[in-house]
């Protein structure tokens, strides 16, 4: 078993920061909010953890947190200026963001490494610390998704007005979902910095978008649980089927065709029906039991 | 002067490429991801097919157009056809045809990478640019060619979907589906016919890029997808004339910021012009108010 | 003229309507009443091709339609009229009826438009404004001529009365009268059971998706009682 | 701290069981895995490269040098009779993730004892001080940036690009350039280097001027603007730093424009990549670290050699791959020692010693490599010795 484990940390502790990303992005879409901002908020928190490290000579956890704080500010004035946009005009705003964010970092100079990007940025993290720490975003997650609270999210999401009659102050829950999301963003992305020890311009870009987004759509969008079996799929898919070598890719596009195809609310979806239709035969079976009885 | 004849030649360029999704997206509802897939691949064939024999300049074309509308013909039978007849509403299918798209997108680009180890491609043809000087104004001959085409088909797109009897079928499905079906319209054949006039002009794209670069590489689809989706936001959805408008002021932008010389912010101001757009004027500037929600 | 014979019809596991019988004639208004939820809309969607019935057949015109798409009842000669009017808010007053005659040959198109702006003047005045900007009356106007743009034989209406001032309900009620009398068949669901008796002629009383009553809407009005224990307080209020 | 100390205890665990399920395997401690000396039977290398995605080709050439090289080594007994090489292909696809997760599986395995590492730069220095934490050595083709060549485990067979460029303003201030413009791309982290501090520097020392510097982005894909400038400027001579399709499309604009000074380039155009420009490409000057226009003997041999197996040109790449496979051959041999420790200590050794390749004489700068490389000439799709 810890041979196992030891080799395969990486993809372990890939899965566990994937699914951070893919939360950053899952919270906004939650709240109704087509918010692609928690792909810039990896890049800020990677890049500030990275600066804090190299030039500032901080220690892990200091660096990790500054880079989660300023993320979730920014992404916060983010939401701030642009609230007003609906639907994919908010996704393409927020795309925007994202990929100024990248060319900053090129033209950062010395502070950003570049092009090159900065490297030496080794953190003491191992899979523990990255379990604690996803441990406390899911339990604020959990709590979104619970009774009241995942009643008023799920209202502002599918009818704003409805909920504003009501009395759910609709613009405070997208501006918190913006911070949540640029908190998790932020750590995400200094988590996965420091882990590696190096990050470039190169990696905050729009295929991180369609990483984050592929894995929420075909994990399941409505809840943490679905992230995380994307985040599953996604990372461990490749080594699954690397039976196929070249064709590979190939292989990859057709699974994640097939599944926006026949699994509308994706593998949780299907997990949630077997479920269901397994509690109910249980039922059926019981009430004959009970009606021959009778 | 010279500029502007580099603005519009980089202006067509974009407007070719995006028209296609601007079409099938500003309609019926696809957004459809493997539209730089299917512009790669259409080139690429003709890379193949001109690399057994030496073609003119039309054939090549041809031979892109038809492959480009096959290959967004198979996508809509295979992929987007079976999510949409799967989903209770255009809204639940929206996210499940972005990422059918992807899905699908990575199939020829991972051939295609495949094929030619990621190295450019171009044609063997028997066509030989030429370049044109006019009062002291170069433009290659391929570059009129181009011009003339995005403008031609630009304008002769808007027209279309504004005065025929199709178009106007097309823009009722994009306001509502259903009740365009009950005025008579067969979204399915409708739809159908779209995708694949999007697909071909993704191939003729694919044809008249590869000659007025010289070459594509297989990921070239993909850089070009993030600039279209950036222009057809920008213009406003649902409007052909904001598509034409929005390539021409994305390559008039991109063209000022490298004349400036600062030409690692090329993107960072294309996307900020956007980001402020969008801000002033939320529904992109010649977008309907109402967008859909997403 | 239209003969529906024991709908079936169900959204997944939730069965809809089970047991429905309607017919409509030429010239003639024939009005569905029933509570909320009792089936009506699902029973006219159903006939005009939106969703397919489990069992029980529609036929048109002497041909058995049961299970046939939308878009090609449509060219058949029936048309419905949904429920909220769905006029096409973005485009404008004369796209919005182009598009109702969709499927007429394109000759007639012309024509056909000036005939309803003949029947409702005040689309002609609105015709290059979006539709959006019309009074929820004049939209009715509007869904109406789109629906007779298709040249229909039988129009199905889905509470035409909806969301209207009490005088603008009585124009458009009239307005269906007028329709009928040119000799188009009219098949109405109303909840406005008042209004609508005064310009129907045959009646059919649904209640929890069957069919439990059909009558001339004479018979209708003077066998209150009935009406009334089939369709409970809340719908007759008032009458 | 606490989590650096359960990380290294989870690891020695792990460790012991794979070190027991080796002895088991073998049948009792043959294969010996930390310094028991000699040389095994069977020798495992891990090429842990892309196989597949867009820089698949480095890794795909680079797997064909390193058979070549495989078949020569057990052919001539190198390493003594009946030793036999068994490479591990191991696909990093283009990814980071993938780099280091397939770098752990290989480092994970006992039986691995060297690693030809990833290509790109950024899975490299991503990779980099993971080796150096297991131990295990560890030979990089490509990689030419910085960060990759990090401690004692780390080494690099291609040169990085600065280290040669020199020939080509060597070359420029010979044909009698004096003004020169550079087009960069300067989202590429080697561009960007070369093109704001190597070419300039270099250029300063030879008395050219610089006249124009054209930075460019990774998504830059009509060179329409800028070829009109350099035009319109006419140095005597254009550097393009551009990767491959922007080249081609660079070459067929400047053309357009009307500038028809000399252009010199980069090794990305190597390996036929410049080859979809036509005859746009004719005339251009770029410098290797391998071509098969070289005139070494130990290259032409490569050349010959990698002609028969593969029946096709060897691009620099295959040259990557065999001189990284050669290097490790030649470890194992100066240090006797086939375990992860030897092969370390024997890198290091012929490391200080050089030794000759099919890229021509390898020096290293401590445990870098140096190549004098080649000034080569396109010229209707063959690359001649720049004259």
């Amino acid at each position: 078993m810890s041979d196992w484990y030891s080799m395969n940390v990486v993809l372990i502790q890939t899965t566990l920061t994937t699914l951070l990303l893919a939360l950053s992005i899952q919270v906004p879409i939650r709240f109704g909010v087509f918010s692609f901002a928690g792909v810039g908020a990896f890049g800020i928190g990677g890049y500030t953890a990275a600066i804090a490290m190299v030039h500032l000579g901080w220690t892990t956890w200091p660096s990790v947190a500054l880079g989660a704080v300023i993320s979730g500010i920014v992404v916060f004035a983010l939401g701030l200026l642009v609230q007003r946009l609906t639907g994919l005009y908010m996704g393409m705003a927020t795309i925007a963001f994202t990929l100024i964010i990248s060319v900053l970092a090129v033209n950062g100079g010395e502070l950003t490494g570049g092009a090159g990007g900065l490297y030496g940025a080794l953190g003491e993290i191992d899979t523990g610390h990255i379990l604690a720490i996803l441990a406390v975003v899911v339990a604020v997650l959990v709590w979104t998704e619970t009774k009241g609270m995942g009643r008023r999210i799920d209202t502002v999401r599918e009818d704003p007005e409805l909920a504003n009659s009501v009395g759910i102050d609709v613009v405070k829950y997208r501006l918190a979902s913006f911070a949540l999301s640029g908190v998790i963003g932020g750590l995400a992305g200094g988590i996965t910095t420091l882990l590696r020890s190096t990050i470039t311009p190169a990696e905050v870009n729009f295929h991180l978008v369609i990483v984050a987004l592929t894995a929420i759509i075909v994990g399941g969008a409505r809840s943490w649980l679905g992230a995380f079996i994307g985040a599953v799929i996604f990372v461990w898919l490749p080594t699954m089927i690397s039976f196929v070598q070249e064709w590979e890719k190939v292989v990859y596009g057709f699974i994640v065709a097939v599944a926006a195809i026949y699994l509308p609310n994706g593998v949780l979806g299907v997990v949630k029906d077997l479920i269901h239709r397994f509690r109910t035969r249980q039922e059926r079976a019981r009430l004959a039991v009970l009606q021959e009885k009778g | 002067m010279q500029d502007l004849l580099n603005v519009a030649s980089l202006g067509s360029i974009y407007l070719l490429f995006a028209l296609g999704m601007a079409l099938v997206w500003g309609t019926i509802g696809i957004l459809n991801f493997a539209h730089g897939a299917t512009f790669m691949f259409s080139a690429f064939v003709g890379h193949l097919v001109t690399s057994e024999t030496e073609l003119p300049f039309l054939a090549v074309v041809l031979v892109a157009v038809l492959v480009g509308a096959a290959i967004a013909a198979l996508t809509q039978l295979l992929a987007f056809q079976p999510i949409l007849k799967r989903s209770k509403n255009q809204h639940a299918a929206e996210m499940r045809i972005l990422i059918g798209g992807i899905g699908v997108a990575a199939i020829p680009l991972a051939i295609a990478q495949h094929q030619t180890r990621s190295s450019p491609f171009g044609f063997r043809s028997s066509y030989e640019a030429e370049v044109l000087e006019i009062f002291g104004l170069r433009l290659s001959t391929t570059s009129a060619v181009v011009i003339v085409a995005g403008l031609a088909i630009g304008i002769g797109l808007t027209v279309w979907v504004r005065r025929s009897r199709r178009g106007l079928a097309l823009r009722a499905i994009g306001v509502d589906a259903e009740t365009a079906a009950g005025m008579g319209v067969n979204r399915t054949l409708l739809a159908f016919g779209t995708m694949a006039t999007a697909g071909a002009l993704a191939g003729l794209a694919g044809a008249l890029l590869t000659f007025q670069l010289g070459a594509i590489a297989p990921e070239t689809g993909d850089q070009l997808l993030i600039k279209a989706f950036a222009i057809i936001v920008l213009g406003g959805l649902g409007s052909m004339a904001g598509t034409v408008i929005g390539a021409y002021v994305l390559a008039g932008a991109e063209t000022l910021v490298l004349n400036l010389n600062y030409g690692t912010w090329v993107d960072a101001v294309s996307f900020g012009l956007i980001f402020l757009i969008l801000l002033a004027r939320p529904q992109g500037l010649l977008g309907r108010k109402e967008v859909r929600r997403t | 003229m239209l003969e529906v014979s024991d709908l079936h019809v169900s959204y997944g596991p939730v069965r809809a309507v089970h047991g429905v019988s309607l017919s409509a004639s030429a010239g003639r208004v024939t009005l569905v009443l029933g509570a909320n939820g009792a089936g009506k809309t699902t029973s006219l969607r159903a006939i005009a091709g939106f969703h397919k019935p489990d069992s029980g057949s529609v036929r048109f015109d002497g041909r058995d339609i049961t299970g046939t798409a939308a878009h090609k009842v449509v060219r058949r000669g029936m048309v419905l009229v949904p429920e909220g009017r769905k006029i096409f808010l973005p485009l404008t007053v004369e796209e919005n009826l182009r598009i109702g005659g969709y499927t007429a040959p394109r000759g007639s198109i012309e024509h056909s438009i000036d005939e309803v702006y003949e029947k409702f003047p005040i689309l002609a005045e609105r015709r290059h404004s979006p539709a959006g900007l019309l009074s929820g009356g004049e939209q009715q106007m509007l869904a109406f001529g789109r629906a007779l743009m298709s040249k229909p034989k039988l129009m199905l209406m889905d509470e035409p009365s909806m969301g209207l001032a009490p005088t603008m309900v009585e124009r458009v009620l009239s307005s269906v009268r007028t329709m009928a009398d040119a000799g188009i068949g009219i098949l109405m669901v109303e909840q406005n059971a008042e209004a609508g008796l005064r310009i129907a002629d045959t009646v059919a009383v649904v209640s929890r998706g069957e069919t439990v009553w059909t009558g001339t809407a004479l018979e209708a009005r003077d066998g209150k009682a009935i009406v009334h224990a089939m369709l409970g307080e809340a719908a007759l209020d008032g009458a | 701290m606490g989590g650096a100390a359960r990380k290294r205890r989870t690891l020695l665990a792990g460790l012991a069981v794979s070190a027991v399920l080796a002895t088991v395997a073998c049948g009792g401690g043959a294969a010996g895995d930390s310094g028991g000396g000699g040389i095994e039977k069977t020798i495992k290398i891990a090429q842990v490269q892309d196989q597949t995605g867009p820089i698949a080709y480095a890794g795909l050439g680079a797997s064909e040098g390193a058979e070549l090289a495989i078949e020569e080594i057990e052919k001539q007994g190198f390493l003594g009779d009946g030793v036999k090489i068994e490479l591990q292909k191991l696909d990093t696809a283009g990814e980071i993730e993938r780099a280091s997760s397939e770098m752990n599986k290989a480092m994970g395995d006992r039986d691995v004892d060297a690693i030809i590492g990833p290509a790109a730069t950024q899975q490299a220095a991503t990779v980099a001080p993971l080796v150096g934490r297991q131990k295990v050595p560890t030979v990089f083709t490509q990689a030419g940036g910085e960060g990759v060549v990090i401690n004692d485990y780390t080494f690099r067979v291609t040169p990085p690009m600065e280290s040669y460029y020199e020939q080509v303003l060597e070359y420029l201030k010979d044909k009698g350039a004096k003004t020169i413009s550079v087009l960069y791309n300067a989202t590429f982290p080697t561009f960007s280097l070369l093109g704001e501090k190597g070419v300039p520097k270099m250029a300063k020392e030879r008395g050219i001027d610089i006249v124009q510097s054209l930075p460019v982005q990774m998504t830059t894909q009509d060179f329409a603007g800028q070829s009109q400038q350099i035009a319109k400027k006419n140095p005597d001579a254009l550097v393009m730093l551009l990767i491959a399709p922007q080249s081609v499309t660079a070459l067929r604009q400047l053309k357009e424009a009307g500038y028809d000074n000399q252009i010199v380039a980069t090794s990305v155009q190597a390996a036929g990549n410049i080859e979809a420009a036509g005859a746009n490409a004719n005339g251009l000057v770029y410098p290797v670290p391998f071509s098969t226009a070289m005139d070494g003997e130990s290259s032409q041999a490569f050349t010959k050699a990698f002609r028969a197996k593969f029946d096709k040109d060897p691009d620099p790449y295959a040259a990557d791959g065999y001189d990284a496979m050669w290097f490790i051959a030649r470890a194992i041999k100066a240090s006797g020692d086939s375990s992860r420790e030897g092969i370390r200590k024997g890198l290091a050794q012929v490391a200080k010693e050089g030794f000759t390749g099919a890229m021509g004489g390898l020096t290293f700068e401590g445990n870098d490599a140096r190549v004098d490389g080649a000034l080569v000439q396109w010229q209707d799709g063959k690359e001649t010795l720049a004259q």
